[in-house]
C-alpha cells in the first residue's frame, strides 16, 4: 500500500455543484509521494471547493479520490485525518479561546490513537511532545499561553499550519497559507515547507503567490472556472498561453457567461 | 396561655391556581377576623402564616415544612391541588401535625391515599357528580350526553366519575373528547360534538379554559338546544365576569352556592363582599368555614395537642355558612347537602339539593 | 362521503386555518427577532398579552375596538424600543450573545407576568367581538370575525414580507445584526437599528394579542403556551425564517386540527415534536434555513 | 486632512500602539508597512472608530473623531476596507453593495443607481453574482466586494487594510490599478499592505510601524528612503 | 470574532492560577457546608438541614447543566426531565422493590444511561438554539405523558416513599434523619465535583471545551465531535438522574411538575448567577437562590418579580457569575502577593 512509486493523492473526476454553479468540474490529478503540488487559479477558480472536497469537508456530487490506494471518496473530515491528510485552512480557522498549547495540544492529541482519553493530559507524553516541537518549530514560545483569538494575524496563520501538521499528516493541504503574511514570515515559511517535504512530507498547495509557487512546487495544476485549465512543471505552466490568459493577466480575459 | 394559635397557611398565591389562592386567602382572613374579634380560640388569638406554594408540591412540602419547624404552625391549611395536599399530608404525618384541604377534590386524598393527619372539609368530586346527576336525570329523560373534558388525570377522573353517575342513573352517551390543559381553540372539536347530536354536554375544563370554550361555544352556536353541564370549578365567580352570557343555563354540583338560603349564609357573603369586594365561591366558603372547624375541635379537645385534636376532630359537626357539616372519623372526609346550582343572568341560582347522606358515598380509607 | 368531506373536513380545515393564521403571527415576530437579531425572544408571549391587556385598558377607557386596534402595536413598539435600549442592548454584544439574551428575556418574562397579575389580577378577561354573526358559505358555518382575523393577518405578513427582504432597510437590519462594527462603519445607525427591530417584533406580538383578545380570553399567563407552538413552527420552518414560519405554522395547525378528529390529544404534543424531530435530522436548520446568519 | 497625534490603544490590558503620530494630506496615498502583530490593523480600527483610543488625538480636517462611534466616523467621509473583508453573510452581493450607500445619506435614487452600475462595470464578476450570498464567494470575489461595497458610498478618505491578501495576481494588478485610479481622483488613502515591493510604487509616503510605535517615515519617491525601508522590514 | 474576546482579559490567565482559584472556592464551599451543618446540628434544626440538602440536589442537577452549557457549549432547557426520571426511577424502586439506596442509585444508572442515550441521539443532531429548543421540546412531551399516566400517579404524583438506610461497614445511615442526610448528599456532591473538575483535565473533558468553541475544525483534527458530545448528554443526563434519585429520599414524594420547565429553568439560573464552565459555581449559585427564594417567598406573593429581577441584574452586570468574578479577584491577589 505504501508503495512509494504510487501517487500519494489520485483525483479523479471530481465534480461539485452549488446549485446551478458548478464549482469543481470533472477534475482530476496526481500528487505525488514527497513532493509539493501546487493548485492555482484565479479568485473563484475552486481551489478551495477541491480541498473541501479532498479533505471530506464536503461530499463531491461525483468523482473519486484515492489516498494511498485507499478510496476515501466522501469519508467525513476525522476518517480523512486518520488516513493521514491533513488541511489548514484559507480562513483562519482555529479554537479563539482555547491558549495557543492547547490548540496545539487538541491537534496532536490524535498521535495518541484514542489511547488515555479519560487520563490526565499530562499523561499523553508523545502528544506533549509533540507539542513542544511544533512551539519550537514554528516560533511560538512568546506566545504559547495566550489565547489563540488574541494573535495578529500573521501569528494565527503560523498557528494554522502548525495545527494542521500536529497530527502528523502524510499529506498536508495548505490553502493559501502565507495569505496576510509580511514578506519575511512569507519566506520563512516557504523554508518551513521545505523542510517538511524533507522530512518526508507530501505537500498539496494552494498559493497566489507566484513567485513562492514557482520557486517551491514540483507540479502545478491550474484551475479556471471550476476545471482543470493546465498541469505541469513549473516553468511549464507559466509559459502555457492559456494560463497565462486566465491567470496571470498579460492577456486580456476572454469574456465568458 | 394567651399566645397566639400559629395556622400555617400554603397556598398558591402565584402560579396556574393563584385565583384560588385568592379566594382561599379572603376566606381564611375573614374567618380569622371574626373569630378573634369574638375572643379567639379559648381566649387564644388565632394567627394566619402564609407561604406561597406557586401550585408546586415540591414547593409547597418545603414551604409546610417551614411552617411546621421554624413558624411553628400548630394546624395548616391552603393547599389546592391534590398532587399538593398529599404531599403536604405527608410533611404534617412525619411532624406529627393535622392539616385541612378546603380546595382539593380528588376523590383519593379521603380514600386509599388517606392519612390520619389530613382532613378534607371540602365536598369531594364522587359528591359533586351525584348531586348533578341526581338532576339532570329530574330534568332531563333519556339524556344523551356528551363528554368534554382536559386532558389530563383530574379531567379524565372528574368525567368518569359524572358518566358513572349519570348512566347509573339512565343516561346515554353520545362521545366523549378530550382536549388539552390550556387548549386554545376548541372549534376543532366542535365538527365531533355536532355529529354526535347530544342534548347534554358535560365539561370539566376549568378556570381560563372555560371562558374560551364557552366564547367558542356561542361563537358556533354549538349550545344551541343543549344543556351545558359541568364540574363545580367549571364556572364559578372568577371567570364568569369574563364568560358573560355564554355562561347562562349552565349547571353544576357544588357544595356551596352565594345565594344558599340561610341568615348564616346571607350574613358571610355579605361580610366577604364588604371586606374583599368581591362575592365569595366554594373555595372562599370552605376556607372560611376551615376554621370555625378547626376552633371548635380545639374547644372540645381542650388543647392544640394532635392527638387530642384530631380524637375531636373525627365525628366533629361545625356550623358553616351552607349548613351544619360533619366530619366522618372513618376517611376525614366531611358530609354536607349537595346543590345543583344553575346561572341565570350571571348568578348562581340552586335548583336542586341532595342530602348529604346520599351524596357522600361510601368511606374507602382503610388506614385507620 | 361528501356529508364527511362538508360537515367534518372542511370546517375542521378551515377552523384550523384561522388558528393558523393567529400562530403565524406570533411565529413572525419570534421569527424576526431571532433571525435578524440573534435574540430567542422568551418574553415574546408574556408581550402578546400586554398587548392584549393594552386593548382592554384603552377599550375600558372608553376607545373603540378599532382604535385599541391600531394604537395597541404603537404602544408595543415604545415599549419594545426601551426594552431593547434599557435591557437587551447591555448583553448583546457579548460573545455568549445567544445565551445571555435568552436568559435576560426569561428573566423579563418573569417580571412582565407578575406586573400583569398585580395591575389586572389573575382572573381572565374578555374583549368583546367588534364584529359579530357568521356566514354561511357552501353550508358552512363561520363566524365573521374569523374572517376578518384571517384577512388582516395574511395582509400582515405580506407587509412584514416584503418590507424585510425588498427594502434596504431589511438589509441594513440583516447586515447590523450580523457584524455591528462593519454595518456601523459603512454608516448603518446599529443601535437604533436592533432597538428598531426589536420593537416591531414586539409590536407584532401586541398585534396578535389584541386581534385573538375577543376570542381567547385575556389571562397574566396567556401567552406561556401559545408561544410554546409559535416556537415550535418557527423551529420546524427555520429560525428566522418568513416563509418557514408562515409554511410551517399554517402546515402544523392543519395537521393538529384534522389529527384531532382521529386522536385523543394527549398526543398532539408528542405529535408537534415528533414532526419537529424528524423535520430536524432531515434539515438539521429547519425546513428554510435562517435569514440573517451563515 | 488626517492627523493621528501620540495615540494609544488597549486591548484590556495590552498596550498596542504606544504613541502613534501620522499624517495624510488631501490628494496623498500613505503607506503603513510593518510585521506581523506591531498594530497596522489597530491604527486602523483605531481611526475607524472600532476601538477607542486611550489617550491622543485623532483628527479629520482638524475636528477630533477619536472615540466617535463608527457610524458618526464614516459620515464624516472615512471609507474603511478592514483586512478579513467582512462580508454579511445572509445578504446578497447587492444587498452589500446596496449598503455602502448608507454611508452618504441623502443621494437621490438615480444617483445610488448609477453609481451601481459604475461599480458593476469596474467589477463585471460582481455583476455576474449579483444574487449570490455574499459569502459564497471566493475569497478574491469577497475582497472585491468588500472594496467596492465601500466605493459606492463615495469617500473622501479610504483606509484599506491588506487589500490584496489572498487574491491571484491578476486580481492584485486590479486592485492596484483601481488604487492608481483613486490617488488619479485626489482621493487620499491610508493604506496598510504587505506586498511592499508592490505598494512602494503607489505610496507618496510611508510609515513603518514596529511593536505600536513609528519606527520610520519616508517618501515613496526617494530611493534612500526605499532602501531603508527594505532594510527595517528584512531585519 | 477577534473583538468579541477582549473585554476583561489582556492575556490569557495562566491555566495553572485560574484553576487552583477555582478548586480554592470548591473547598471553600465544602468548609463552608461543613460549618453550617455544624451550626445547624447545634440547634437542633431540621427544616434548614432539609433546605440545604434540597439546594445541594438541585445542585447536582445544575451541575450536569454546567456540564453541557459551560463546557460543551450546549444550552439545556430541558435537563430536568433526567432530574424527575431519575426521581420517579428512585421512588418506584424504594417503594415497590426494595428500601435500598445502592440499588436505587443503580437503577437509576442504568436507566438514566439509557434514556440519556435516546435522548441524545434526539437532541444531538440540533446544534445552537435548535438544540436549546429540542431539548426544552423532549421534556415538554416527557412531563406530560407522566402528567398523564395513572400507573406514576398522574398529575397526584407518588407518595409514601420510604427513606432507606444505608449500611456503611460498622455504622449505618438512616436518610430520614435530616443531618445525616445532609452529610451524606455533601459527600456525594464532592465526589460528584471532584470527578468533574478531574474529567475536564483529560483529553476527553478538553475535547469538549473545543467543541464549544469550534466544533467544525475538530473534525479536522481526527475527532468526531458527535460521539464526544453524545457522551457528554449521556453523561449529564446521569448527573442529573442521579440527583434527581436522591429527592424522593429527602421528601417522600415525587411529582410531574419536578419535570417541568421552572425546574430547567431554575437550574440553568443557578449556573448563570454561579458562573458557568467552573462547576462549583453551580453549587453556589443553588445555594444562593435556595435560600433567596426561601426568604424572600415570605415576604410577599410577588416574589417572582424579585427572582426576575435578580436574573435581569445579574445576566447585564455579572454574566461571567458569582466565580467568574471571584476566581480572578483571588487570582489578582495571589499574584499580588
Ligand atoms: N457553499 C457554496 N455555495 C455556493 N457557491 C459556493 C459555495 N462555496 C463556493 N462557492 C462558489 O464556488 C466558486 C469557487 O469557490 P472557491 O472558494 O473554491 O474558490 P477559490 O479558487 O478558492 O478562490 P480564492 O482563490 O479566491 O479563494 C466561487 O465562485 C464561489 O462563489
Ligand atoms: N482583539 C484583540 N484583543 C487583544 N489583543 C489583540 C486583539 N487584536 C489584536 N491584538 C494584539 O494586538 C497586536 C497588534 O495587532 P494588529 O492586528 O493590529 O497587528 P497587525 O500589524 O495588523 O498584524 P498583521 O500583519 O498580522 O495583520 C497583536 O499583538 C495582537 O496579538
Ligand atoms: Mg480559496
Ligand atoms: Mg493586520
Amino acid at each position: 500500500m505504501n508503495d512509494a512509486t504510487l501517487p500519494i493523492l489520485q483525483v479523479r473526476d471530481l465534480t461539485v455543484r452549488f446549485g446551478s454553479l458548478v464549482a469543481v468540474n470533472g477534475v482530476g490529478f496526481d500528487a505525488q509521494r514527497g513532493q509539493i503540488t501546487a493548485v492555482i487559479g484565479p479568485n473563484g477558480a475552486g481551489k478551495s471547493s477541491l480541498f473541501n472536497l479532498i479533505s471530506g469537508a464536503i461530499r463531491p456530487s461525483a468523482g473519486r479520490v484515492t489516498f494511498e490506494g485507499r478510496d476515501l471518496t466522501g469519508a467525513s473530515p476525522e476518517r480523512m485525518l486518520a488516513a493521514g491528510l491533513s488541511r489548514s485552512f484559507q480562513i483562519t480557522n482555529l479554537f479563539f479561546e482555547l491558549p495557543v498549547r492547547e490548540n496545539l495540544r487538541l491537534a496532536a492529541q490524535f498521535v495518541e490513537g484514542g489511547r488515555g482519553l479519560l487520563r490526565h493530559v499530562s499523561a499523553s507524553r508523545a502528544a506533549q511532545r509533540r507539542v513542544d516541537e511544533l512551539i519550537e518549530r514554528f516560533a511560538l514560545h512568546a506566545r504559547a499561553d495566550d489565547l489563540a483569538g488574541f494573535l495578529s494575524h500573521g501569528e494565527q496563520r503560523r498557528l494554522e499550519i502548525a495545527v494542521a501538521l500536529a497530527a502528523r499528516p502524510r499529506l498536508l493541504l495548505l490553502d493559501e497559507p502565507t495569505q496576510g503574511m509580511s514578506h519575511a514570515d512569507t519566506q520563512d515559511t516557504a523554508a518551513l515547507i521545505r523542510s517538511l517535504v524533507d522530512d518526508g512530507l507530501s505537500i498539496l498547495l494552494v498559493e497566489h503567490d507566484v513567485d513562492l509557487v514557482m520557486d517551491l512546487s514540483d507540479h502545478v495544476v491550474v484551475m479556471h472556472q471550476g476545471a482543470k485549465l493546465a498541469e505541469g512543471r513549473p516553468e511549464a505552466v507559466r509559459a502555457d498561453p492559456a494560463v497565462q490568459a486566465a491567470y496571470f493577466g498579460e492577456v486580456q480575459e476572454p469574456a465568458h457567461a | 396561655q394567651t399566645a397566639p394559635i400559629r395556622v400555617g397557611v400554603v397556598t398558591p398565591l402565584s402560579g396556574t391556581y393563584a385565583g384560588i389562592g385568592q379566594q382561599v386567602k379572603w376566606g381564611l382572613d375573614l374567618a380569622a377576623a371574626q373569630i378573634n374579634a369574638a375572643g379567639g380560640v379559648m381566649g387564644r388569638k388565632l394567627e394566619l402564616v402564609y407561604e406561597d406554594e406557586e401550585a408546586n408540591p415540591a414547593v409547597a412540602t418545603q414551604k409546610a415544612e417551614k411552617l411546621f419547624q421554624v413558624g411553628k404552625v400548630d394546624f395548616l391549611t391552603g393547599t389546592v391541588n391534590s398532587g399538593s395536599t398529599l404531599a403536604v399530608g405527608q410533611v404534617a404525618e412525619r411532624n406529627n401535625r393535622l392539616i385541612a384541604t378546603t380546595v382539593s377534590f380528588a376523590d383519593s386524598i379521603t380514600a386509599d391515599k388517606c392519612s390520619p393527619n389530613v382532613f378534607r372539609v371540602n365536598a369531594r368530586a364522587g359528591m359533586q357528580s351525584a348531586a348533578l346527576a341526581d338532576w339532570m336525570a329530574s330534568t332531563q329523560k333519556n339524556a344523551n350526553v356528551f363528554y368534554l373534558g382536559p386532558d389530563y388525570e383530574m379531567g379524565r377522573s372528574t368525567v368518569a366519575a359524572f358518566k358513572a353517575a349519570a348512566e347509573g342513573k339512565g343516561a346515554k352517551t353520545a362521545g366523549e373528547v378530550f382536549a388539552p390543559l390550556d387548549n386554545k381553540d376548541y372549534s376543532p372539536y366542535f365538527g365531533q360534538i355536532r355529529g354526535a347530536r347530544p342534548t347534554v354536554i358535560y365539561t370539566s375544563v376549568a378556570g381560563n379554559d372555560t371562558v374560551r370554550l364557552f366564547t367558542q361555544m356561542a361563537e358556533f352556536g354549538v349550545n344551541r338546544n343543549v344543556q351545558v353541564l359541568g364540574a363545580s370549578g367549571t364556572v364559578t365567580s372568577q371567570n364568569l365576569a369574563a364568560i358573560g352570557k355564554a355562561a347562562d343555563g349552565f349547571v353544576t354540583g357544588v357544595g356551596y352556592s352565594p345565594s344558599i338560603d340561610s341568615a348564616e349564609n346571607r350574613k358571610f357573603v355579605a361580610d366577604f363582599e364588604a371586606a374583599n369586594k368581591s362575592k365569595p365561591d366554594l373555595y372562599g366558603a370552605d376556607s372560611y368555614g376551615v376554621l370555625f372547624f378547626y376552633k371548635a375541635a380545639v374547644e372540645k379537645a381542650k388543647s392544640t395537642d394532635t392527638d387530642k385534636v384530631r380524637e375531636a376532630m373525627r365525628g366533629l359537626q361545625w356550623a358553616t355558612p351552607q349548613g351544619t357539616k360533619t366530619m366522618r372519623a372513618g376517611d376525614h372526609q366531611a358530609m354536607q347537602d349537595m346543590y345543583a346550582v344553575k346561572v341565570e343572568g350571571g348568578q348562581f341560582q340552586i335548583v336542586g339539593k341532595v342530602a348529604a347522606a346520599a351524596a357522600i358515598g361510601p368511606d374507602a380509607c382503610s388506614r385507620f | 362521503m361528501l356529508d364527511w368531506l362538508q360537515f367534518v373536513l372542511a370546517p375542521q380545515v378551515v377552523n384550523g386555518l384561522s388558528i393558523g393564521v393567529a400562530v403565524v403571527l406570533m411565529a413572525l415576530g419570534l421569527t424576526i427577532i431571532f433571525g435578524l437579531l440573534d435574540v430567542i425572544n422568551m418574553a415574546h408571549g408574556e408581550f402578546y398579552a400586554i398587548g392584549a391587556y393594552a386593548a382592554l385598558a384603552l377599550i375600558g377607557m372608553g376607545l373603540p375596538f378599532w382604535w385599541a386596534l391600531a394604537l395597541t402595536p404603537l404602544l408595543m413598539a415604545a415599549l419594545g424600543y426601551a426594552t431593547e435600549r434599557a435591557l437587551i442592548q447591555r448583553v448583546f454584544n457579548s460573545k455568549d450573545r445567544h445565551t445571555l439574551t435568552l436568559l435576560l428575556t426569561f428573566g423579563i418574562a418573569i417580571i412582565l407576568e407578575d406586573i400583569l397579575k398585580i395591575v389586572f389580577g389573575a382572573n381572565p378577561m374578555r374583549i368583546e367581538q367588534p364584529i359579530s354573526g357568521a356566514t354561511e358559505m357552501f353550508g358552512l358555518f363561520f363566524p365573521n370575525y374569523r374572517l376578518f382575523l384571517m384577512a388582516v393577518g395574511a395582509a400582515v405578513i405580506a407587509v412584514v414580507w416584503a418590507v424585510v427582504f425588498r427594502t434596504r432597510l431589511g438589509a441594513m437590519v440583516r447586515a447590523a445584526a450580523y457584524d455591528r462594527h462593519m454595518a456601523a462603519s459603512l454608516g448603518v445607525p446599529v443601535s437604533v437599528v436592533y432597538a428598531g427591530t426589536f420593537a416591531f417584533g414586539v409590536a407584532l406580538a401586541g398585534l396578535s394579542g389584541v386581534l385573538l383578545a375577543p376570542i381567547y380570553s385575556v389571562f397574566p399567563t396567556m401567552g406561556r403556551d401559545f408561544v410554546l407552538i409559535a416556537f415550535s413552527v418557527v423551529i420546524i420552518g427555520g429560525m428566522g425564517s418568513i416563509k418557514g414560519a408562515v409554511i410551517a405554522g399554517l402546515l402544523l395547525t392543519q395537521v393538529q386540527s384534522i389529527s384531532s378528529l382521529y386522536t385523543s390529544p394527549v398526543w398532539s404534543d408528542p405529535l408537534l415534536f415528533g414532526i419537529m424531530v424528524l423535520v430536524l435530522m432531515w434539515r438539521p436548520h429547519g425546513l428554510f434555513g435562517r435569514l440573517g446568519h451563515g | 486632512m488626517l492627523e493621528l497625534r501620540d495615540v494609544h490603544t488597549h486591548y484590556g490590558l495590552s498596550h498596542v500602539l504606544q504613541g502613534v503620530s501620522l499624517r495624510v494630506e488631501p490628494g496623498e496615498v500613505v503607506g503603513l508597512f510593518g510585521r506581523n502583530g506591531v498594530g497596522k490593523t489597530t491604527v486602523m480600527k483605531t481611526i475607524a472608530g472600532w476601538v477607542a483610543p486611550s489617550r491622543g488625538a485623532v483628527l479629520l480636517e482638524g475636528q477630533p473623531i477619536g472615540g466617535l462611534p463608527p457610524e458618526r466616523i464614516c459620515r464624516r467621509g472615512i471609507g474603511f476596507v478592514p483586512e478579513d473583508r467582512r462580508i454579511f453573510p445572509g445578504l446578497t452581493v447587492q444587498e452589500n453593495l446596496v449598503l455602502g450607500f448608507m454611508q452618504s445619506p441623502g443621494r437621490s435614487r438615480a444617483e445610488d443607481r448609477r453609481s451601481l452600475d459604475a461599480i458593476y462595470s469596474r467589477f463585471p464578476r460582481l455583476g455576474e453574482r449579483r444574487g449570490q450570498m455574499g459569502t459564497t464567494l471566493s475569497g478574491g470575489e469577497q475582497q472585491m466586494l468588500a472594496m467596492a461595497r465601500v466605493l459606492v458610498g463615495a469617500p473622501r478618505l479610504l483606509l484599506i487594510d491588506e487589500p490584496t491578501e489572498g487574491l491571484a495576481p491578476k486580481i492584485v494588478d486590479e486592485i492596484f490599478t483601481l488604487m492608481e485610479g483613486l490617488r488619479r481622483d485626489g482621493i487620499p488613502i491610508l493604506l496598510v499592505e504587505q506586498n511592499m515591493h508592490r505598494a512602494i510604487g503607489l505610496v507618496q509616503r510611508f510609515y513603518v510601524l514596529e511593536r505600536g510605535a513609528i519606527v520610520l517615515e519616508g517618501d515613496g519617491g526617494n530611493t534612500a528612503h526605499r532602501e531603508a525601508l527594505v532594510r527595517q522590514l528584512a531585519v | 470574532m477577534v473583538e468579541a474576546l477582549t473585554i476583561g482579559r489582556a492575556t490569557a490567565p495562566s491555566a495553572g492560577t485560574r484553576r487552583s482559584a477555582v478548586r480554592a472556592l470548591s473547598y471553600a464551599f465544602f468548609a463552608m457546608a461543613l460549618l453550617f451543618a455544624a451550626v445547624a446540628a447545634t440547634l437542633g434544626d431540621v427544616f434548614f438541614f432539609r433546605l440545604a440538602t434540597e439546594a445541594l440536589i438541585f445542585g447536582g442537577l445544575a451541575l450536569s447543566v454546567d456540564l453541557l452549557l459551560g463546557r460543551t457549549g450546549l444550552l439545556p432547557l430541558g435537563q430536568a426531565l433526567f432530574f424527575g426520571f431519575g426521581a420517579y426511577v428512585s421512588a418506584l424502586t424504594l417503594k415497590h422493590l426494595a428500601p435500598s439506596l445502592p440499588l436505587a442509585l443503580a437503577l437509576v444508572l442504568v436507566s438514566g444511561t439509557l434514556v440519556g442515550l435516546v435522548g441524545g441521539l434526539i437532541a444531538i443532531r440540533a446544534k445552537g438554539v435548535y438544540f436549546a429548543l429540542i431539548s426544552f421540546g423532549l421534556a415538554q412531551v416527557v412531563s406530560k405523558i407522566v402528567f398523564n399516566t395513572r400507573e406514576l400517579g398522574a398529575s397526584d404524583g407518588l407518595i409514601g416513599v420510604p427513606a432507606p438506610v444505608v449500611g456503611l461497614g460498622v455504622a449505618s445511615l438512616d436518610t430520614a434523619h435530616a443531618p445525616s442526610f445532609f452529610l451524606l448528599v455533601l459527600a456525594g456532591m464532592a465526589l460528584l465535583l471532584a470527578l468533574l473538575m478531574r474529567l475536564m483535565d483529560t483529553p476527553f473533558g478538553r475535547t469538549l471545551d473545543a467543541i464549544r468553541t469550534n466544533e467544525q475544525r475538530l473534525a479536522f483534527l481526527g475527532f468526531d465531535p458527535w460521539r464526544y458530545k453524545l457522551a457528554a448528554f449521556v453523561l449529564a443526563a446521569d448527573i442529573a438522574a442521579l440527583s434527581g434519585a436522591l429527592y424522593p429520599m429527602l421528601r417522600g414524594f415525587v411529582s410531574p411538575e419536578l419535570m417541568f420547565f421552572q425546574v430547567s429553568g431554575n437550574a440553568v439560573i443557578n449556573v448563570i448567577v454561579g458562573g458557568t464552565g467552573s462547576f462549583v459555581g453551580a453549587l453556589y449559585g443553588s445555594a444562593l437562590l435556595t435560600a433567596l427564594k426561601s426568604v424572600v417567598g415570605s415576604f410577599t406573593a410577588h416574589h417572582a418579580i424579585a427572582i426576575g429581577a435578580l436574573f435581569v441584574v445579574s445576566v447585564i452586570f455579572f454574566p461571567k457569575g458569582l466565580i467568574g468574578y471571584l476566581a480572578p479577584a483571588l487570582e489578582r491577589r495571589w499574584s499580588r502577593r
